[in-house]
């Protein structure tokens, strides 16, 4: 399924292109995501406890960064598999400058396959928007200045 | 790892060391060898694995053994000792073979004790209601015009059998 | 029958009830082995991937694990049998498990063994497969495009065959037509959900070289068969037996490749082997049905005639071939032409390859398609001429002396009186009073349809010549000398009542009761080699060959007693345990003494040889056409294009019936399934291939409270084709309702301009073509989605 | 269709359960009815490490009035609300709700806090509840507090529960005279989930005017949620057949719809304003004494 749409970050894009960036803060945002190791050039291998509400599960799988012009542009795909099933995100990420913060557009593709894709079915959308929501949520709050 | 749990079944004391995670409905087949309660889907819709727990209609399939532990369970193979049924076979049970409300047979222990609980709350219920509360209960054979009226059989025999 | 029927016709309760409404049968997985172990398959998440690796090392090792294997250890299994012959068929083997490449969401690629059913979904979990994702073909249209991925890398395009009939002189028909009328139609996917799942178990008995197979099957027989095939096996070591089976509906009439795997499997490891489906497996990997796109092409003149018929079909077969998935959609082709004079008429199918389980036999088996394809189009065609659907098909119908009756397709129809069926109908419904109270509802907005089917089916499948793997049915009848008759059918049948049918007709002919009767079918062991039970066949051809073996077993019967009364066997009768003279029925002997002179053959008259047993392999000379006219009243709720039925009323014709109790039940079920389809069900996948209706929490099978109440009611016309006169009733249901109900939504929005409406009818769908109709810049009269 | 195991505890009362909680935290599930999550967990969609049954712990099911107030147990089934006199006396509108859940063997084991604490989306309770102006109350080892249904339903099968906490009962005002409620539901034909659930609970003045009223929604977002402009839109008015309209139109009025298989955004929307207006119509019949 398709997914798009937009979220605004407090900082300018140089800010927020760093940390898209940076793996230590992809992997606090990317949600579920308990490790991220290196796998060659903007690529990583992630451990991923995914939970919404009751449903969870545990998956394996590749983080990956693509076709980068900073700090305009990216593509952000992810693909991991557990027991129940799998799941491939693949997304661009647009940035402009919106006065002192910065909007990214986003727009995307979600796929899932095994029994997420037989009982998710309902909730599959719902919840690929939520982790974005969650994703652009730490974002923001890694963008803002820490008090004190 | 295992459990103690002690059930009354069809009459009968049963105490096993279970694992918690064991199901009803395998707890019945596997480890009692009560067959007659089936198993047809694994996302409580289909209603084959029904069975009377303290006299009401539950899906097996998604009650642990251990939730059970203390109860009376009536599976299919019970349904002939009880009270109504006079020593032969109980009315919902006969209305099922006079009026052909089973082709293939396997929804039908579950179809059957779902009818008994609906006949014990309301006697003389209207084709509506049977249809309603079969609600839970799955048949592809019979289209259950015939099982409504193998309901309506029994109900007719137990109001009778009550005056 | 020549014998008095005194329980032929009767609505007997039936034999098989007391031990199901008791709990007391046995399905497969009832059956208790010592020792058995569980089989699971690990199965393949895309629709469409290359296998990289699989690593087996932790399911191995975890607790309860005996066995896991991939394709390279079952490579002396043989592929999944496809005995459909198609000429110029492309290629599309399956094996038990996927070698390098997975093309359909639940392929299995691994088979784990372990010694309980928890530990089995345990150690599932822990095969890791390393899959390379490729692109899918789920729509069967783009699967006919140049630049779609192919389904088979080794062929060059989806197409698996073209097929082609024509009968008559079609150019000179649409040159003659006043009008050429065009419709596509769909005809979903579907899942047959037998309530059942299938089931299988194996064991191997190494001393005595024997594999016993129980599997949940309607083709015991042609199992067997393959089996000992497919394992290499010889044919007289296999047993297969079918216990009790909970529904078929056509998706048991088939060769699984967990029937072989699970014998396989007890042989190398010596002990018993079980496999029992999920519900989600059973949607993944059990055969899907229908799955049909015609566009359809009349010829007709202003005053109705219908001249000539133009067809394409375009049918999804899915990723690989099962027993009669390419052979499905020519069913269809056959039967385009309805119960319709129809001068000439061609049919050209594409069947096509897709990133999907394989369609095949869902109960109708492409009649309910090609029914549904003609008799939609004639109300359609009706609403372009302006004329009364009745009409327009009565006028079309040919009339009971011009039977039998040749179709353009090059079908023979045996007898029929389709005037009377609808005459009939259209009585009981009510019809012009209905159209009255419709016309004046509607203008209180309240929106009612009536709809209307006339169909004919092709049943008893059939005569070998028409057949894959044989059209005849076998049968051996034992009376036993304690005067207990034993009926040994080669049909298989699970849950249309035979047991009762069968004995019914043997009681009569033997003079006993059918409690004397006992049925036995299933165990390829004890009775002659079958066919088995689909494309309802069983009563028509198993009963025919049971009905001879009975002929020869009551004319022995007579000769002995002939022979102990001193009196010519033509002259005698037999009933109700005797046999007594025609003329003076003082003067008799008891039928046990004349079983046990058979036994005992002391007093056999000469050239009579001892015991009591005939044996018969049955060859039908033709099919049987068996119809009606089926009736249906909705309501559509304006607001959210819910559908409510208000009426149902069903006249069949399968010709004689020997139980009305069972016939009744086959007829409701039927149309359940019928309802089903219309309104509720559908294989739903994603752009991927991900079936996203995979289990029952969104694939919705009819309840009680969807099912109207179902006036049934028969005109009989029996069938010379055979002795019973009976004709098959088994998917008369799903064929004659289809067109019937959605008939009956579109002519409830006939008023707003809608003219076909593709199922399912879900109320989003109905919702969506109120709104586009009524918009003011729709236009009305377009057709709608 | 088998759980993966676990390690299960049946805490006999409620002060041990909260223990047992508190130990176990994140990685134990509460059991109640197990209607919403063994289904899940047979599925291995769910694969807690320990297992909470609060089955023995009676006094959850429990139904009273008190305070002038209905208190319904968190264990009280489906079944057991349907039925209950009291119920269906002091507050219809529950009764109603629970006799559409599902079917006869889910009612009979399915319970009123399960159904709530997991949140499904198309759950037929939360519109109740929220109707209903109702307070969960959420029991702690250290404290016990009101959550009032419009702050409960936070997200996709997220509610205001904290870790550590369990649902003990609900609370609810007892319905008034002059007084009149209903629930209208479009069901998904294959689960029998709700694709849209309304319930709609007023309450007349002698002049025949909405003083008091309150919408719930399920089904038609990722969570259930009151519907506020169609409330005020009816707040305070003498209601006729076309105000009821206009005020049904705005039911799901600033929502994003969910859409799937079964029912499109738009659909949704749609079928939300035709099922808000009819159960707005046979709240109002209700409140009139009569029958619907």
């Amino acid at each position: 399924m398709k997914l798009e749409g937009r979220y605004t970050l407090p900082a300018a894009p140089a800010a927020v292109w760093e940390r898209l960036n940076d793996p230590a803060i992809l992997a606090k945002s990317l949600p579920g995501v308990e490790s991220l190791e290196p796998d060659g050039p903007d690529r990583y291998r992630a451990r991923i406890q995914y939970r919404v509400g009751a449903i969870s599960g545990n998956f394996v799988g590749t983080v990956e960064l693509s076709e980068k012009k900073p700090p305009h542009s990216m593509r952000l795909k992810t693909s991991a598999r557990g027991a129940p099933g799998f799941f491939n995100g693949d997304g661009r990420l647009a940035l402009a400058a919106k006065g002192a913060e910065t909007e990214v557009r986003y727009a995307g593709e979600i796929q899932v396959g095994g029994m997420l894709a037989a009982l998710g079915q309902r909730m599959v959308e719902s919840a690929a928007r939520k982790s974005i929501e969650e994703f652009f949520q730490v974002l923001a709050a890694s963008l803002k200045p820490s008090p004190g | 790892m295992g459990v103690e749990i002690g059930v009354q079944v069809n009459g009968k004391t049963c105490q096993n060391e279970i694992e918690p995670r064991m199901l009803l409905v395998h707890y019945l087949r596997d480890v009692l060898g009560l067959t007659g309660t089936h198993i047809g889907c694994e996302t409580t819709l289909c209603g084959a694995c029904t069975v009377l727990v303290d006299g009401r209609a539950v899906k097996s399939c998604t009650m642990l053994a251990v939730q059970a532990d203390g109860s009376e369970i009536t599976t299919i193979e019970g349904l002939a000792a009880a009270p109504e049924a006079a020593g032969g076979l109980h009315p919902v049970q006969e209305g099922f073979w006079e009026k052909h409300g089973l082709q293939c047979g396997y929804c039908t222990p579950g179809m059957i004790l779902t009818a008994v609980q609906l006949l014990h709350d309301n006697p003389n219920p209207t084709r509506a209601e049977i249809r309603r509360a079969l609600a839970g209960n799955l048949c592809r054979c019979t289209g259950y015009q015939h099982i409504v009226e193998a309901v309506e059989y029994a109900a007719k025999k137990l109001r009778a059998r009550k005056r | 029958m020549a014998t008095a029927t005194r329980y032929v016709g009767k609505p007997l309760k039936r034999k098989e009830d007391p031990r199901l409404i008791q709990g007391a049968a046995h399905y497969v997985d009832d059956i208790e082995l010592h020792g058995a172990l569980h089989l699971g398959i690990v199965r393949s998440p895309y629709a469409h991937a290359r296998i990289r690796s699989i690593d087996t090392a932790r399911a191995r090792n975890a607790p309860g694990v005996l066995a896991v294997l991939t394709a390279e250890d079952v490579r002396a299994i043989g592929p999944i049998p496809c005995a459909a012959q198609i000429p110029d068929l492309k290629p599309a083997p399956r094996l038990v498990l996927a070698t390098d490449t997975a093309r359909f969401v639940g392929e299995g690629v691994a088979a784990v063994v372990a010694a309980d059913r928890y530990r089995l979904r345990d150690a599932l979990d822990l095969v890791e497969v390393d899959y390379e994702a490729l692109p899918a073909v789920v729509d069967p249209e783009k699967a006919l495009r140049k630049d779609s991925p192919r389904v088979h890398a080794g062929l060059a395009d989806n197409v698996a065959y073209r097929w082609e009939l024509e009968g008559g002189d079609l150019k000179k028909a649409f040159r003659q037509a006043d009008r050429i009328v065009k419709l596509r139609i769909t005809n979903q996917r579907l899942i047959p959900m037998a309530m059942e799942p299938r089931a299988v178990l194996a064991r191997f008995e190494p001393g005595e070289d024997r594999l016993t197979l129980w599997s949940s099957s309607q083709i015991p027989h042609i199992l067997r068969t393959q089996i000992a095939a497919m394992l290499k096996f010889p044919e007289t070591g296999v047993y297969v037996i079918v216990p009790e089976v909970g529904g078929g509906f056509g998706s048991k009439l088939n060769v699984y490749p967990e029937e072989a795997l699970a014998c396989h499997l007890a042989m190398k490891l010596g002990k018993p082997v079980r496999w029992t489906e999920t519900r989600r497996e059973n949607f993944l990997c059990t055969i899907h049905g229908r799955d049909q796109i015609a566009e359809m092409e009349f010829a007709v003149k202003r005053d109705g005639a219908l001249l000539g018929l133009r067809a394409r079909i375009l049918a999804d077969l899915g990723a690989y071939y099962q027993l009669l998935t390419p052979l499905i959609p020519t069913l269809t082709g056959l039967m385009i032409g309805g119960c319709y004079r129809i001068p000439s008429l061609r049919v050209e199918i594409t069947g096509v390859l897709t990133n999907k389980m394989a369609t095949d036999a869902y109960r109708g088996a492409g009649r309910p398609e090609a029914t549904y394809f003609i008799e939609r189009s004639m109300d359609y065609l009706a609403a372009e001429l302006k004329k009364d659907p009745v009409e327009l098909r009565r006028k079309n119908m040919p009339l009971p002396k011009e039977f039998p009756y040749a179709t353009a397709t090059g079908l023979i129809y045996d007898t029929a009186n389709y005037q009377g069926a609808l005459d009939l109908a259209l009585k009981k419904v009510a019809y012009k009073k209905l159209r009255r109270d419709q016309a004046a509802l509607r203008k209180k907005g309240r929106w009612i349809g009536i709809g209307l089917s006339s169909y004919v089916e092709i049943c008893a499948l059939g005569p070998s010549s028409a057949m894959p793997a044989g059209g005849w049915e076998s049968a051996t009848v034992r009376i036993e000398p304690t005067g207990r008759v034993r009926v040994l059918t080669g049909s298989s049948p699970h849950g249309q009542g035979e047991e009762t049918s069968f004995a019914q007709i043997a009681a009569d002919f033997i003079g006993v009761s059918p409690d004397d009767v006992t049925v036995v079918h299933g165990d390829t062991s004890a009775v002659p080699y079958g066919i088995g039970t689909f494309g309802s066949r069983t009563l028509a051809v198993g009963g025919t060959a049971i009905y001879h073996c009975l002929e020869k077993l009551r004319d022995k019967l007579l000769k002995i007693a002939g022979h102990l009364l001193q009196d010519d066997p033509v002259k005698l009768e037999l009933r109700d345990k005797k046999i007594f003279l025609k003329r003076d029925p003082k003067k008799s002997i008891a039928l046990g003494e004349v079983i046990g002179a058979a036994y005992t053959a002391k007093t056999l008259p000469a050239g009579v040889a001892p015991g009591l047993e005939a044996t018969d392999f049955y060859e039908p000379s033709n099919f049987t056409f068996p119809f009606g006219t089926h009736v249906a009243v909705v309501e559509v709720d304006p607001e959210t294009g819910g559908t409510k039925l208000l009426k149902y009323v069903a006249v069949d014709d399968c010709g004689k019936v020997v139980n009305p109790l069972l016939v009744e039940g086959q007829v409701q079920g039927g149309i359940a399934q019928s309802i089903g389809q219309v309104f509720l069900e559908e294989a739903v996948f994603d752009e991927q291939g991900q079936l996203l209706t995979g289990e029952l929490m969104d694939y919705a099978v009819p309840r009680a409270a969807d099912i109207p109440w179902i006036e049934s009611f028969r005109t009989v016309t029996p069938t010379p084709v055979n002795p019973l006169g009976a004709k098959g009733v088994g998917e008369a249901g799903t064929i004659g309702a289809t067109p019937a109900l959605v008939n009956a939504v579109v002519d409830a929005l006939a008023h707003l301009g809608v003219r076909h409406l593709d199922m399912p009818l879900k109320n989003e769908r109905v919702w969506k073509a109120i709104r586009e109709a009524s918009a003011p810049a729709a236009g009305k009269g377009k057709r709608s989605k | 269709m088998i759980p993966a195991a676990f390690e299960y505890f049946a805490p006999k009362s409620l002060d041990e359960a909260l223990r047992l909680v508190d130990r176990h935290g994140g990685e134990a599930k509460l059991l109640a009815g197990g209607h919403s999550l063994l289904p899940l967990m047979k599925l291995r969609l769910a694969a807690p490490r320990y297992v909470i049954d609060l089955g023995r712990v009676r006094a959850l099911r429990s139904i009273r009035e008190e305070g002038g107030r209905l208190v319904v147990g968190a264990l009280a089934t489906h079944a057991d609300i349907e039925s209950s006199d009291l119920v269906r006396l002091k507050c219809p509108l529950l009764a109603e709700t629970a006799s559409e859940i599902g079917d006869v063997q889910v009612r009979n084991r399915g319970t009123i806090g399960g159904s709530l604490a997991h949140a499904d989306p198309a759950a037929d309770y939360p519109a109740a509840v929220l109707a209903l102006d109702a307070e969960i109350v959420a029991a702690s080892n250290s404290a016990t507090r009101t959550i009032p249904a419009a702050e409960f339903f936070v997200d996709l099968l997220t509610t205001a529960l904290r870790p550590g906490e369990i649902l003990t009962e609900i609370r609810l005002p007892v319905a008034g005279r002059q007084a009149g409620a209903a629930y209208r539901k479009l069901h998904q034909p294959a689960s029998g989930f709700a694709l849209v659930g309304i319930a709609a609970r007023l309450s007349l003045d002698s002049a025949g005017r909405i003083v008091s009223i309150g919408l719930g929604v399920t089904g038609v977002a990722v969570r259930a949620y009151r519907a506020t402009a169609a409330e005020q839109a009816l707040a305070s008015k003498k209601p006729n057949p076309k105000l009821v309209a206009d005020a049904a139109a705005k039911v799901a009025e600033g929502v994003e719809p969910l859409a799937d298989i079964h029912a499109s955004a738009a659909y949704r929307r749609a079928s939300a304003a035709v099922y808000a207006r009819r159960a707005i119509e046979a709240a109002l019949l209700r409140a009139a004494g009569k029958k619907t």
